[in-house]
């Protein structure tokens, strides 16, 4: 193994010698496999990546920001990531990432908390202890929920809990969580039978943005587009059997699961889908579709919330390789 | 002075290295080069000194605090009784292979989010290196001395006080050396279990938004601390111990 | 009174025995030597009078009493110096008082009348390594005989010095002794030494374990005389008594 | 056997008190019972002993391997050349204070989830502990030892092996019995940035879902592991060193 | 030849000077005692010829070559027994001859021939702590011997031996020496030793520093034999010697 410093090297050029042999394609997603990613394991499953010439290899994050440092650093040739994180990491921190394709065409993160608790909306956030995933936006998304209701976030305590969002507000660690997926966390928990509430940050001047979205390195997609392209295609096909058959894509997912460490339930997961697929691709939208627009919305919000340093212009962030 | 030479030229030429490397890459959130480390500390001031520091440096000073003085009342209890040497030593020898990063999550569960929990996972990491060095400062002693001071009808207490003691004061020195980096070590991985303010913390912060030079800043930080610390410690143990090489 | 009876010792290391039904005694305010061949097992009955060894037969009393069962009725200046790193010379030679938690006053005092008597007053603030073989010598002589016991043992305490002070040093612990009658028991291997200061002389032979050892009275007198030693009577116990020493070694 | 009776007795006192108070407890995410956790630990046996035992073991092997032959290296170097010693004995000490920890996700960035970032932490954590032991082991060879072999004319290569070598054999077993435990929670800290499998992964994805046994399992496993190799160093240390108190 | 030119000398923790310009000489092929009070500056000299101090001032040659140069020119017996306690006595005692590289089987043979010599030979397996004094000190001089080196520095060799022991040891000296005619420089504190073995004796007198060393002819020739020391010159010359040692030190 070596010091991955000419990053591009090893993956951009492998001379592609037939069908047999698989290029090597590795992917850090942005949270422990659940049914956002079934498309993954479907297309590893029925060989659509291998028809594209990939062996697509599967990592799980092991910090919340993998998805987005391991491209960047060469580590990975994609990394799942959050639209409103990407930006602002790619433009404050120099990170030569570009975007690829959108997961969800709308936002699906949400606030939880205990029905217990009486959170039931952004003002009832004032003075709690509010657990996230470590994501700087969280923190920023919970204060601009806060003032937009008209409070102040002063006395708000923001705890890092990093991959343990449920655990910490189960047991009572937390009152409220963000960065919890509507799709998963919710109807997680209330299978474990607890009461929760949760509402939208766009509910409180959040704007919508594209939850997650493929990031590749800025080098590999100029160097080497035809590889994503290869890739993102793959996804594409995998994602019409995810549609067509959600059942089975569901099973290939659970079957690929890791059990001992991240078991899914196939009862939430089946929820999970079918709070997904209408999102994952809408009337208007492809799968992957992304809009520079939304884009740029979501940098402006940035801005005026004194995020971003600077007004930025997102274009170069986005690039369309597939329709 | 003059004698730090060397090791402040190699000091040098590794920063230069590095400074060089750093420049080659030209992605700070990969290796920040030093100077940039450099200015990032001054931008962070601020928070790092009036905030971080201070809640670091209370997490390791109050764990070594407790380490040291249970680390020592263990081995002298040790050495005290053979029956309970033979109790404890093994035991502790085997929590020392525990690893208690694993389990500090659920110090959290225990403690919550208060400093406690960080302070209990720096205790374990210092704990038991404390304990086994004095325990084996003490049971250096040379068996002749110790022979001739019975002779002289010293009492338990005595040997310990007049023998043991200077025996195991250069193991005592070099467990608290020890012991300085591993109490910081234990409190950045406190924090990263959760934590809201404090230098391991705000590296990790630093981490999630890809901010090399937010990374090592603090740590910098840390480390001059550490190393202030262990420094002011050799040279009290310069002054105290004269007779290494003499025993 | 110390009296061994029938004790034996053997070092689990070694096959042989060292000793085997031994008994001997020696009164009260006795001055006695021990000589015998090199690693015939002198030190050895040191150790096993201080405890430092328990015999494998036999009972060690002192006074009557087992050793076991009692405390501090022993100074031992061993072979070699054991001078602690860590202390001064005089703090040293303090150590056995600050055992036997005299005052500190008292400490000083006595410190420097012996340092003072065994020639290191000036050398009282330095540190053993900074001292002559010798010297570390004399400072361990001094240090056993501050330590209150009334029983001196002492393991060729006068082997590194050279031949005035040497006489010096035997006078020197005479005048102790006649001052504060102490029970002395001391290995040698100068038989001089032996006959100008022990009343009695025991000799350890050659056989391995030794059962028994040769007891040889010194018909001379208390205050002695070096002049003593010229006597013919002497000058002959002398060449006896080394006749007499067999050495259980084959050279 | 026999002696090592109270001990036993301690662990399992230990044990039933822990028992009791899980019991009492009875909420085995904040503190699983030991019954519990060996339920737990051969449920889990398939995954555990042929996944993730293995994965560690490779970490802190290679890690523990690449540490004591570089330590080794650099304490023999220090000790060769005066110069040297002035150039990296204070940055070693200093390197020393660098909580490793803190910038380890940046390895992930250096060598990707390979077992090098890994390895890499690892040797961190037991690097500067073994030069610095064997190295003061070197320098406490008794003044005198040393002066009597200069005048047999030994050349700076016999000291070291004739004289050198055997004082610092103790210290050198110190040393590995130290790096061993060490070398357990590099592997683990490491796992927690980022791995596919390995013990300290395991115990932390259990974490996450509340199940403290599963926590526990791992941990008890791999302390286990490192008690039977600090035991295997320990034995071959009485072996081998039998005048440790007549130096 | 060993040469010392005008050597001064002073231990930086000390005030005084241990001795100033300095000058004598010893021959190839001689044997030399150097006697003096305890603490006057003996094993000092020793250190300086060893190389294990520098002289402030002055020059010291062995055969004309100052000792920086030179390596391997000496083997010292230090005072203390300084056995290494890892290795057993066979092997300590083959230490110098490993460092010498001198073949496995001849050092066995070496090594079993001069431990036979000491009365060492069923000890060669066994440590140095399960040995008494004395054998120690026989193990230190047997591997002192053993150094190929042509001057040999014997501090206090023989003052943990008893008296017959100590005897055969100096006559065995005495054969060695003829033997092999190294140049040998001993100190002692039994100025009978002295006279017995050495041709010249050095003696160190008390003042401090001190700027010579008064040197005496001993008027026998070798082969000696014991019987000679009865010799009314001798005797004679032996009361002087006594005579001539001023301590030093202030008792
Ligand atoms: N390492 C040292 N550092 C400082 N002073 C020393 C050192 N070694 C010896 N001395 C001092 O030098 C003087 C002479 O010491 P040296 O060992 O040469 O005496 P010596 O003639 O061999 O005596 P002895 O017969 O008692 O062994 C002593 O007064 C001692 O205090
Ligand atoms: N700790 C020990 N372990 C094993 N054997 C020992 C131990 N100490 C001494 N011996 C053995 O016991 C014998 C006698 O030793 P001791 O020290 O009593 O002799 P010594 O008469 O004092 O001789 P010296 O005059 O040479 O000091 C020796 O043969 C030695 O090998
Ligand atoms: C199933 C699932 N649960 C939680 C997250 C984490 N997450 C979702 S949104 C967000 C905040 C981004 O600023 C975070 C951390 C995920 N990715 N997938
Ligand atoms: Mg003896
Ligand atoms: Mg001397």
């Amino acid at each position: 193994a070596g010091c991955g410093t000419n990053k591009s090297s090893e993956d951009g050029s492998a001379p592609k010698e037939g069908e047999k042999k698989l290029e090597d394609f590795s992917i850090v997603l942005d949270w422990y496999p659940n049914a956002i990613h079934s498309f993954l394991y479907t297309g590893i499953e029925k060989g659509y990546f291998a028809e594209e010439g990939l062996n697509l290899v599967i990592n799980f994050p092991s910090n919340v920001n993998d998805g987005i440092s391991m491209p960047a650093a060469g580590k990975a040739d994609i990394g799942l990531y959050y639209l409103q994180d990407a930006i602002l990491t790619a433009t404050e921190e120099n990170v030569p990432i570009v975007s690829v394709g959108a997961l969800t065409q709308s936002s699906l993160n949400v606030v939880v908390a205990l029905k217990d608790s009486g959170i039931s909306g952004a003002k009832d956030l004032k003075g709690k202890k509010i657990g996230y995933s470590g994501t700087s936006l969280s923190e920023e998304q919970i204060k601009s929920m806060l003032e937009n209701v008209g409070l102040s976030a002063e006395d708000c305590q923001f705890i890092d809990v990093g991959f343990d969002l449920m655990t910490a507000l189960t047991t009572g660690q937390v009152d409220a969580t963000i960065g919890n997926m509507v799709n998963h966390e919710v109807p997680q928990l209330e299978e474990n039978g607890f009461a929760i509430n949760y509402f939208y940050p766009t509910e409180f001047g959040v704007p919508q943005a594209y939850e997650l979205v493929f990031l590749a390195g800025k080098d590999a997609v100029e160097k080497n587009p035809e590889k994503i392209q290869r890739f993102l295609r793959a996804c594409q096909k995998s994602f019409g059997d995810m549609k067509e058959n959600p059942d089975e894509s569901l099973q290939i997912l659970l079957d690929n699961q890791n059990a001992e460490n991240f078991p899914l339930s196939k009862t939430v997961e089946q929820k999970s889908m079918e709070t997904l697929l209408p999102v994952m691709e809408t009337p208007e939208a492809p799968f992957l579709h992304q809009e520079v627009d939304v884009w740029q919305k979501n940098a402006d919000w940035l801005y005026e919330r004194g995020i971003l340093s600077q007004k930025t212009d997102v274009t170069p962030l986005v690039v369309n390789l597939v329709d | 002075m003059k004698k730090n030479m060397p090791s402040a030229l190699l000091v040098l030429i590794l920063l230069m290295l590095w400074q060089g490397v750093a420049m080659g890459i030209d992605a700070a959130y990969i290796l920040p080069s030093p100077t940039g480390i450099l200015v990032r500390l001054w931008e962070l001031r601020v928070p790092l000194f009036t905030v971080h520091l201070p809640a670091t440096m209370g997490i390791t000073a109050l764990g070594l605090l407790i380490s040291v003085v249970l680390g020592l009342l263990l081995a002298i209890a040790m050495d005290w009784n053979p029956k309970l040497e033979k109790a404890l030593y093994p035991v502790i020898v085997a929590s020392q292979t525990i690893p208690t990063t694993a389990i500090a999550p659920l110090f959290i569960l225990w403690f919550g989010y208060s400093i406690w929990s960080k302070v209990l996972v720096t205790i374990l990491m210092t704990f038991f290196p404390i304990a086994i060095t004095v325990f084996d400062g003490f049971k250096s002693t040379k068996r002749e001395m110790e022979e001739l001071l019975f002779t002289y009808g010293a009492s338990k207490k005595d040997v310990f006080l007049k023998l043991k003691l200077p025996t195991a004061l250069p193991h005592f020195f070099s467990a608290i050396k020890m012991a300085i980096p591993l109490s910081v070590i234990g409190a950045a991985i406190a924090e990263w279990l959760g934590a809201q303010k404090g230098l391991g913390y705000f590296s990790k912060r630093m981490m999630t938004q890809l901010d090399g030079a937010g990374v090592f800043a603090p740590v910098v930080l840390l480390s001059v601390v550490a190393m202030l610390t262990v420094w002011v410690i050799t040279m009290i143990e310069n002054k105290t111990i004269t007779w290494r090489k003499e025993l | 009174m110390l009296r061994f009876e029938g004790v034996s010792f053997r070092y689990p290391e070694d096959e042989l025995g060292m000793m085997e039904k031994l008994s001997f005694q020696v009164e009260n305010g006795e001055l006695v030597a021990i000589i015998g061949a090199s690693g015939c097992g002198k030190s050895t009955i040191f150790r096993l009078i201080n405890g430092l060894e328990k015999p494998d037969e036999g009972k060690i009393l002192v006074d009557e009493r087992p050793i076991e069962t009692i405390k501090n009725y022993s100074a031992f200046m061993p072979q070699k110096d054991l001078l602690f790193p860590w202390r001064s010379i005089e703090k040293n030679v303090c150590l056995p008082m600050e055992l036997a938690k005299v005052s500190v006053e008292e400490q000083g005092r006595r410190t420097e009348k012996v340092l003072a008597q065994v020639g290191l007053l000036e050398y009282a603030k330095k540190f053993p390594k900074d001292l002559s073989g010798g010297m570390k010598q004399r400072a361990a002589f001094a240090r056993t005989l501050l330590s209150g016991a009334d029983m001196l043992l002492l393991d060729e305490p006068f082997s590194a010095l050279d031949y005035l002070t040497r006489v010096e040093m035997q006078e020197w612990l005479l005048q102790q002794w006649v001052h504060y009658h102490k029970t002395i028991l001391f290995i040698t291997h100068d038989v001089e030494e032996a006959i100008f200061l022990a009343k009695r002389v025991y000799i350890i032979q050659d056989s391995r374990p030794f059962t028994e050892m040769e007891c040889i009275e010194v018909p001379l007198d208390y205050p002695r005389n070096r002049e003593d030693l010229k006597k013919a009577e002497i000058v002959e116990l002398k060449e006896s008594l080394i006749g007499k020493l067999r050495r259980s070694v084959s050279l």
